[in-house]
């Protein structure tokens, strides 16, 4: 349901000519909402561009795979290269947009994504050099974490994996833009409040009081 | 020029240490027979190279070599696919080297290209800082990497010709650059031409860089082995 | 995403005192067409980024340019080729910025790639030690260039669709490095095709890429004039 | 005749399977010299490898030329690329062999062949990639300069394009080889004597009493 939510409100950023980047999961959901008559092409960093849904069964082809190695197809006009052209791509600051998950994000628009010391170990990945790269960074993600926590905060906790790139901040229960001087409160989602939003937001909201006045008017 | 050979005579160009750069992406493009194959001889203390670890889940793949105990070191960008590989590594069994992942690639340019080394912005701020030398360049900080080449590079093309001229289909991923960076490249394919019948602006990969060809799966069986793989996991 | 314009809109994209990369080989898969409206709008004090000088001997392509006192600085690997260019460095009415030849494409490369510097052996012990920063890497002394942009890259491909996806024919040369490093991509095609129709293995260059399409000669035309040209120089 | 002896004489270095890069000039002419029974692939830094004879007339291709702009064809098996992949080759060691002119070589195999200083200004082109990259390097040049001088000197006078690289030098007098201690004559051509060699070459030959008594004896 915010799953859903979450999806369809990042691709109201979506504009036609778009070239982007989407992160698994809910930023890949995305793109099954992509407005009607915007055109949008897909990059995946292990090297394809315009990649379109996953092949019928029996028609999956070996050498067609997104970066999580899930089979796709390639739309007419779709290129196909490899990875070191894909972060040439990337970190020459080509593409348009990327969207990703995180496990935290700050007001300064810094990302912390891909460690938790002593718990979680992957690897960055390609997501230091999508974050840095790409114009517009743009986070997806639940605004709490499961045990109701905030995920925005004045300052990440946790490793980086990239300081002040963020452009956005979408959750389940709000939109926010991050400007050079801070977070800005953008949208709230359905039957949230500006009094929930300031509980559930360790960071600093900078139009917070704005916000509960043009609400009261 | 490239030699033909089967798989158990390539096996024996990767001695316990080498280091080996492995060709595909998480498990996609890999050159599958290759891998069994060095599963199969048990070779030991590898350290292998590749922008990931196997495919989702572990055992399959890079996999296989880790469940066995063959490597001692993974250079890398993400080893969040494998959780036998993150135990390995977490008891201290394993050694981690990570780059971001365009630098992992980049740097592996740079030991294919004869360059001396990678200045990239990307990880500035953050923990990779430590993994690098800082330097300033126009008065912007960029970090200094260091290339990276390996003794052997087993790689994955489409199809080849006798000359070593790889072909690629899809995704190259990281096979062309693994081949231009180690001092053994081995390429498996799905199929061997004649000279001449892979176009020159085809070639994906010159003849140039490759020393030993090894007949893979055909292209038919690969897409089974990925279908029958794809969905078992629930992706197709 | 590209769009197709004609030579004489694709030319307003340049201004006085632009720097413009300009693809091909001494003469050789050059923007034929772009040049020649170059030539005729009259642009000056231009800063071209070319490998080397125009087809040997001068007055063709870029000479043309040349001839016309259009340029004022030039940043290259070679000169030799042009005796009015020559001509023009010796008498300062043109600022000459010289690197070796793969040196000077790589720093092309690393400025479209997002790359802070380019690290590389080649020139260590010649005049070339004094056009760069010198630096150690593993106790091995590389010479560090910056990297190079461009305003405008005018570039030639073979064929390309309606998204700027581009297909080269034989050598590409320089033109696929030039297309990511400018703020502006005008390429020249022989011939504009249906989205589709170039197979996402041949694009050689990703409409990505790209911003705007010109139709240059034929792919027939561009041969004919080629051979005029090799048969006058006695080349053929 | 002195270049036909030269071309002729590089011929001789071929290995079967070596990939070559050729200079313009008589390196270049060596090529028609390649013995029968050894396939060499020619690699041309423009972006090409495998490459052919020139083509007839009418059957030329734009797209298809060497480093000189001169158009070629391709052999069966024939690979062309960027110039980025080029030099990739070129400085990653992935030549065996070059064989280039010279204006001077010197006993440390220091060679200069891209300027004089207010004479030739050309730029150095690809040489210094070349001449750093692959694996063996072969000058080839007439002994002396038009006014008869050496152009094999102890310390080249001109502008260097790669310090300490060559390997061999082919004149239309000698061959020599270039060790780490210096220089060895290792051929003389047909009616060359010893003293005419050691008249005409200003670099110190370190074997040319033993080359005088293997002649005397």
């Amino acid at each position: 349901m915010s799953r859903d939510y979450i999806a369809k409100r990042i691709a109201k950023e979506f504009r036609d000519g778009m070239y982007v980047n989407l992160g698994i999961g809910i930023p890949t959901e995305s793109a099954n909402y992509i407005p009607a008559g915007t055109e949008v092409f897909l990059q995946t960093e292990n090297g394809g561009l315009m990649f379109g849904p996953k092949p019928e069964r029996g028609e999956s082809d070996p050498d067609l795979a997104n970066a999580g190695a899930e089979p796709i197809t390639m739309l007419p006009g779709g290129a196909v290269f490899d990875v070191a052209t894909s972060f040439a791509m990337i970190r020459g600051g080509h593409i348009d947009m990327t969207v990703v998950g995180a496990l935290e994000v700050d007001q300064a628009g810094s990302i912390a994504s891909w460690k938790i010391p002593g718990k979680l170990l992957t690897g960055m990945g390609g997501a230091m050099d999508l974050l840095y790269g790409c114009k517009r960074v743009i986070v997806a993600m639940t605004h709490t974490d499961k045990h109701g926590n905030s995920k925005i905060r004045k300052r990440c906790t946790l490793p980086l994996t990239a300081a002040a790139v963020v452009d956005m901040i979408i959750t389940d229960k709000a939109v926010f833009r991050v400007a050079e001087d801070g977070l800005y409160l953008e949208e709230l989602a359905a039957a949230v409040t500006v009094a929930e939003i300031e509980r559930l937001t360790e960071a600093t909201i900078m139009n917070i009081g704005e916000w509960q006045e043009s609400e009261m008017s | 020029m490239a030699v033909q050979i089967t798989t158990q005579e390539a096996v024996k160009k990767i001695r316990d240490k080498s280091s080996v750069m492995i060709g595909g992406f998480l498990g996609a493009a890999v050159p599958l027979k290759m891998i069994d194959e060095i599963a199969t001889a048990g070779i030991k203390e590898l350290t292998v190279i590749s922008i990931g670890a196997g495919y989702r889940g572990g055992g399959v793949d890079i996999g296989k070599l880790v469940l066995n105990k063959q490597i001692s070191k993974y250079v890398t960008s993400h080893v969040g696919t494998d959780p036998n590989l993150i135990k390995q590594i977490v008891n201290q069994e394993v050694e981690l080297e990570l780059s971001p992942m365009g630098t992992f690639v980049e740097r592996i340019r740079a030991g294919g290209a004869g360059l001396g080394a990678v200045v990239t912005p990307v990880g500035m701020g953050t923990e990779v800082e430590e993994m690098a030398e800082k330097i300033i360049v126009d008065d912007k900080p960029y970090l200094l990497f260091k290339p990276i080449r390996a003794d052997v590079a087993v790689i994955k093309a489409h199809r080849c010709d006798p000359l070593g001229n790889l072909q690629y289909k899809g995704m190259s991923n990281t096979s062309p650059v693994m081949a231009t960076a180690a001092d053994i490249v081995i390429v498996e394919v799905d199929e061997i031409v004649e000279v001449g019948a892979i176009a020159c602006e085809n070639i994906g990969t010159p003849g140039i860089f490759v020393d030993y060809i090894v007949k893979g799966h055909s292209y038919q069986e690969r897409k089974n082995v990925y279908e029958e793989l794809w969905i078992a996991t629930n992706k197709l």
